[in-house]
């Protein structure tokens, strides 16, 4: 492992993300601490609802409030507390230090203003460029995100351009300030697989050559096995398993993570006659169980499960939360 | 059934689908989206047909129009003997109460305003199954092979999760004992740890009831899991069919290599070469000329402009393995 | 030339419309309408009289005979003379259309143009105090018959109870002086009625605009506000904006508002028409309902092309 | 397959969240304070209509009770008006004038809209579409006020001329929305199931669909509750409205010859029922449509 364990690049410390709903309040993220270093990878797995969007949106200030709100814990990006930084001390992190991409690329982009238009507000306002320039810049960033014929696509509006391409081009735009973190949710996952190669392999072209740290949040994790370093698994709003890669897919502490793994399908010569499966399903975050929240699913569970939730412990490079996991390193 | 106890339960020949795309002050047909474009496989009892492709290459369309969903435009569907591609609503009866479908959005496949037990049972209403009581135990009985307690029989979709809706749904296909069913993505909509409880549940099913499937996914794994063919399709057309494993194994056609080596594997340690096509799919209101997939394929030749390749045994040794590209003639 | 095409094209599909606009009103008319024969005889008329009078009236003929007579008018637009009047059709209407543009113009766009305002206002403070003043002051206007608002206008600016600012009716253009002097009350009563529609109606579609996905990448690339709303919600928003302004203008140029200018007793067309309704007075009729139709159908393709010129996803194919 | 099954069993119990769209609607709805306001205050109008459609009170709208223009007393609140008649038991009378009103038209209008759009939405595209589609362009297309007018004069003699003139044009935009609705719903899954199955299609619409759009219905049917109310009022005040009875309109008409001598006590009392009433139900239409918006029940 060549991740550097000086001081990290973002450090998210007890955060806590909580929406006001009609049945009550919800806590979508509950004290998740981690920390992402320069130029790495990290994933954020985990079911819908674990908290793993909110997570990204946190980051960036950009939980919808009302009704969501930050509740409790600490954001700091190089150094700089996040939380409670005002508007316009934010507005100046979004888009430039930090950047971020979404799931769907169909929507993201407003569908009246052409795509050059949308780049260079982003490079005049980071950059302070002229229109020239900035104009300059767009189209060198839309050819290296391997939009052909960038010169005249520039000009085009979004419906104009194919799911792929306008994932491309919120790339472009995400990395035309030279971000320090990028956070993707979900950036492939509404394009088809083939497109989702192409996508996936551009984001790791351009980590190397922009030399940023990258949170990818996924649900898929065959996504986090071939383009993570580490990965950190959340259940319910908090995290359950954080490790490196190797060791999380070989030897997975935490049984949901175990479970996750075993239940689903792969490609493989020799068919299963039977998917090993995780009964039941994932609690409503307004009817948590006591205890562990994995809990009621878990074949290992005992009544110490269902009495108190399992802290975050520490095992070298990786941390599980749970009472009793899956053996080690052999 | 049939009398010809050798003839395949289901084979569809040629099958196309064509939506009229309307313009001009008349709303004459300008052009026709080729959805689907000339299919033919076979499916024998108690089998499972997987059909896998890209969104818009047409595979939900041939469900649909299989199950009589669509009207098909050209082609036949032949059930037991009987065409019923071109079956009137009163003809086609007997035949729904044969052929039933699991759908993919479990939020949007039961109606929101009636109890499980109207849903399941309303098939049976229909084709006027039995009498009332006997309807009552049917439900009841069709819950517990889905794994579900009575309890939920008067209860409304909302109070269940995806994976229990999707659980009333089959249920539902169920009940009229059929002897295919067309699943159409049903565990993509699922959450992870639940997906494998349904697909597991699907193949129980298939033992127990000697139901053949044609199971529509996007998702290679699972379609590899579920299938003991697999199909491919591009552009409405099926460019490969072999066995799940032969397919995995000695994939031929350049598109399904590309497919295949373009899945994410959920192993850190196989750090695979992917094929990464370029472009994009081409639009079916205008499908290239010669083979679909020439605009994209890595191994084009002048030949693939302009021949249309059919769907062929390759000289493997596999005699099921078909495959439609010029590279093998 | 693709415009050329488009508007002809839409012009054409506009037939149907305006066929089944003329036909309805011109069965009202004809089936359910007032019979004008005794109005214009003496007492006790004869036999022949009547038929003679009938024939002059056109009621004999069938009914698809006159209904084709009616949509040769249309074509020619000549609808001929008021049956109560005497006055050419062509020459009541150039007459009344000008003094109900005049009266409700203003008041149409002052009250569109401060229901964005608010309604851009309210949607920025949105769960914020401004926004529920807006909103309630909104529900409040809206509930305020037109009727009520129109009497209270009068009593409090032209009445010796109130500030007697203002005539408390009539109407003249003479001079610009005059114009204002009228013009100002109907025009106040019309803001304060539409205001409160129009504020809820706007604020609803920029809160729908705000809500969409690209207002958070906007968000995330960090975009100030002002840029967000003034530029790039309000551009989005323009499409159900201008589809209400555009269907709005044929009823404020040729309808007015019937209720002020019966009220004020202002000669307007919405006054006029409401007279024809009452006597029956079918030339009339027919001219402000085949023109209504008209404007309808050029409204609409007005519509499409600033639709065009807003949106690039809308094509003119 | 027992012991999974009894597993699941098990599980199904845990499922949490049991509420319909209909009861977190009234869940929400009764926690919004505004709301309750609003229905006790359509509640209190509505009882004084009953009363007066069994004769509880107003009984003595019509008679001559004292001397012209009098000034609130004991006896007559409002005072009286031209001809001394009690103006409060008039305001009170014509209560039932407006709920009569609001109510035949907003259930007419609704449920004509709701089977025509329903209709135009299921078979999209057919003729039968083209052919309401059409009719609504075309009752759309013609001034309101001047329809409602041409109607309300040519059936001048029935009683119902105003109500079948709105129900004619009210009926459109719930028309359009559940047209909208429907054809959203019609490529749901849960109506190609039923398709599959073999359901007819006219068992399909009412059925499966339209009951789908209950909420949208009901909705509308307040908003044009309350626009025949107000619609009522001009009408009457035109002199093509209620003929035989009372309305708040009539006395505004009235009053018209009256406010600019000085006499505001006719034109105040329908002018505040009116506004009260109006008010009231565009706040319960509000509240109500927050109540039952799919987008806030689903409560993500």
């Amino acid at each position: 492992m060549s991740v550097s364990r000086g001081t990290p690049l973002l450090r998210v410390r007890d955060l806590a993300v909580e929406f006001a709903t009609p049945q009550g309040t919800v806590r979508a993220v509950d004290g998740i601490s981690f920390d992402v270093h320069e130029n790495e990878t990290v994933g954020i797995v985990g079911e819908s609802g674990c908290g793993k969007t909110v997570t990204g949106l946190a980051i960036l200030g950009l939980i919808p409030s009302p009704p969501g709100r930050i509740a409790a814990g600490s954001i700091q990006f190089a150094g700089r507390e996040l939380v409670g930084l005002d508007e316009e001390a934010l507005r100046a992190v979004r888009g430039s230090d930090i950047s971020m991409i979404f799931q769907e690329p169909m929507t993201a982009l407003n569908p009246v203003f052409t795509v050059g238009s949308q780049m260079t507000d982003v490079l005049k306002r980071h950059k302070g460029l002229t229109a020239e320039q900035a104009r300059r810049e767009a189209i060198d960033m839309l050819g290296k995100v391997g939009i052909p014929a960038a010169a005249r696509r520039i000009d085009e509006y979004p419906h104009q351009l194919s799911g792929g391409m306008r994932q491309r081009v919120m790339i472009a735009m995400a990395l035309s300030c030279g971000p320090k973190l990028l956070v993707a949710d979900e950036p492939s996952t509404a394009l088809d697989v083939t497109t989702q190669a192409q996508v996936l392999e551009l984001i790791n072209a351009l980590q190397d050559e922009f030399g940023m740290a990258v949170i990818l949040i996924t649900h898929d994790l065959g996504v986090v096995a071939e383009t993570c370093r580490r990965a950190i698994v959340m259940y319910c709003g908090k995290i359950v398993e954080k490790a490196p890669i190797e060791p999380l897919f070989d030897r997975p502490r935490h049984p949901y993570t175990h479970g996750l793994l075993d239940s689903i399908p792969r490609i493989r010569a020799d068919k299963l006659d039977r998917l090993p499966t995780i009964e039941g399903r994932v609690p409503d975050l307004l009817h948590l169980p006591s205890g562990c929240r994995f809990a009621d699913r878990c074949a290992r569970a005992t009544n110490e499960c269902r009495a108190a939730e399992p802290d975050l412990r520490r095992d070298g490079d990786a941390a599980f939360a749970c009472f009793h996991p899956w053996e080690g390193a052999a | 059934m049939n009398a010809a106890g050798t003839s395949p339960m289901l084979q569809v020949r040629d099958l196309r689908k064509y939506f009229p795309v309307r313009g001009g002050l008349l709303r004459r047909v300008v052009a026709n989206v080729r959805a689907v474009d000339g299919v033919s496989f076979t499916l024998e009892r108690g089998r499972t047909f997987g059909l896998v492709g890209e969104s818009g290459c047409g595979k939900s369309t041939l469900g649909r129009a299989i199950i009589r969903l669509h009207d098909p435009t050209d082609g036949e569907v032949v059930l037991d003997g009987e065409n019923i591609a071109n079956l009137d609503r009163q003809d086609l009866m007997p035949y729904r109460r044969r052929m039933q479908m699991i759908f993919q959005d479990p939020y949007a496949s039961l109606s929101p305003r009636r109890t499980v037990a109207q849903t399941i049972r309303e098939p049976l209403d229909v084709h006027r199954i039995g009498t009332p009581a006997e309807r009552e135990e049917k439900v009841k009985m069709l819950l517990d092979v889905v794994g579900m307690s009575p309890r939920a029989l008067n209860r409304y979709p909302h109070e269940f999760s995806g994976g229990q809706r999707q659980r009333v749904g089959i249920a539902r296909a169920l009940a009229l004992n059929p002897e295919l069913i067309v699943a159409d993505e049903p565990v993509s909509a699922l959450d992870v740890s639940v997906q494998s409880q349904i697909l597991n549940l699907i193949e129980e099913l298939q033992a127990a009831h000697d139901i053949a499937f044609l199971f529509i996914a996007h998702d290679l794994a699972v379609i590899q899991h579920v299938s003991d063919v697999i199909g491919v399709m591009y552009l409405g057309k099926l460019v490969e069919q072999a066995s799940a494993t032969d397919l995995y194994t000695d994939p031929k056609h350049p598109y399904t290599q590309a497919l295949l080596s373009a899945v994410p594997v959920p192993d850190p340690k196989t750090r695979r070469k992917r094929i990464i096509l370029e472009g994009e799919v081409p639009s079916p209101m205008n499908p290239p000329s010669g083979c679909p997939f020439h605009t994209r394929c890595p191994k084009v030749m002048d030949k693939c402009r302009q021949l249309a390749p059919d769907l062929e045994r390759t000289g493997s040794a596999e005699p099921e393995h078909l495959v439609s590209c010029h590279l093998y003639d | 030339m693709e415009l050329l095409q488009y508007s002809i094209r839409k012009i054409i599909a506009g037939i149907p419309l305006i066929i089944g606009v003329t036909l309805i009103s011109f069965l009202l008319m004809v089936y359910f309408g007032p019979d004008k024969t005794f109005d214009l005889l003496g007492k006790n008329p004869t036999a022949e009289e009547i038929a003679e009078v009938r024939e002059q009236l056109g009621y004999n003929k069938p009914f698809v005979v006159r209904y084709a007579e009616y949509l040769r008018e249309l074509v020619t637009f000549d609808f001929g003379r008021s049956e109560s009047t005497g006055e050419p059709v062509t020459g009541l209407l150039a007459r009344t259309i000008p003094v109900s543009a005049a009266l409700s113009l203003p008041g149409f766009i002052l009250g569109n143009l401060l229901g964005v305002l608010l309604g851009l206002l309210a949607a920025f403070y949105r769960g914020g105090a401004p926004d529920k003043f807006i909103m309630a002051s909104a529900a409040v206007g809206m509930s305020i018959s037109f009727l009520i608002v129109i009497i209270a206008f009068q009593i409090i600016f032209s009445s010796s109870f109130g500030l007697n600012l203002f005539p408390v009716r009539g109407w003249s253009m003479d001079t610009f002086g005059d114009y204002v002097r009228y013009v100002t009350v109907p025009t106040l009563a019309m803001v304060f009625v539409a205001l409160g529609y129009n504020t809820r109606f706007y604020r609803s579609v920029i809160v729908e605009e705000m809500n969409r996905d690209h207002v958070r990448t906007a968000r995330a690339f960090g975009v100030p506000p002002a840029q967000l709303y003034y530029k790039l919600i309000l551009k989005n928003a323009l499409i159900p904006i201008i589809t209400r302004i555009m269907f709005s203008i044929p009823f404020v140029i040729i309808s007015g508002s019937l209720l002020i200018e019966q009220y004020f007793g202002i000669p307007g067309v919405g006054k006029a028409t409401y007279d024809a309704i009452t006597t029956g007075d079918q030339p009339v009729l027919k001219a402000v309902v085949a023109l209504t139709a008209i404007l309808l159908v050029a409204a609409q393709l007005l519509t499409d092309i600033l639709y065009r010129a807003v949106d690039p996803r809308v094509s003119l194919r | 397959m027992s012991t999974r099954a009894d597993q699941l069993h098990a599980l199904d119990d845990v499922s949490g969240h049991r509420e319909s769209l209909w009861s977190k609607a009234v869940y929400k709805f009764r926690r919004d304070r505004a709301g309750m306001w609003s229905l006790a205050v359509v509640l209190v109008y509505m009882v004084v209509a009953i009363g007066v459609i069994f004769g509880w009170w107003a009984t003595s709208w019509a008679e001559l009770e004292g001397g012209k223009w009098e000034a609130p007393s004991a006896d007559h609140w409002f005072g009286t008006n031209i001809i001394g008649q009690d103006i409060f038991d008039r305001a009170i009378y014509s209560t039932r004038t407006s709920f009569e009103v609001g109510l035949v038209v907003a259930v007419l209008a609704t449920a004509l809209g709701g089977v025509l759009g329903a209709l135009a939405g299921f078979f999209s595209g057919s003729w039968i579409d083209e052919l309401i589609i059409w009719i609504m362009g075309v009752l759309d297309s013609i001034p309101f006020i001047l329809f409602v007018a041409a109607i309300a004069y040519s059936l001048g003699d029935t009683p119902y001329a105003m109500h079948i003139a709105m129900i004619a044009t009210f009926w459109i935009t719930a028309g359009r929305l559940i047209r909208g609705e429907v054809i959203k719903l019609r490529g749901q899954e849960y109506v190609e199931a039923a398709h599959a199955i073999g359901v007819p299609e006219v068992v399909i619409i009412f059925r499966h669909i339209l009951p789908n759009t209950s909420h949208i219905l009901l909705v509308q049917a307040t908003i044009t509750f309350v626009a025949a109310i107000k619609s009522e009022v001009i009408l009457s005040f035109l002199g093509i409205g209620v003929k035989e009875g009372m309305s708040w309109g009539l006395m505004i008409a009235e009053s018209t010859r009256e406010v600019l001598a000085g006499f505001f006590n006719n034109f105040l009392a329908a002018s505040a029922l009116l506004f009260g009433l109006v008010m009231a139900f565009n706040m319960f239409s509000d509240a109500l449509q927050d109540a039952l918006d799919p987008r806030t029940v689903a409560g993500e």
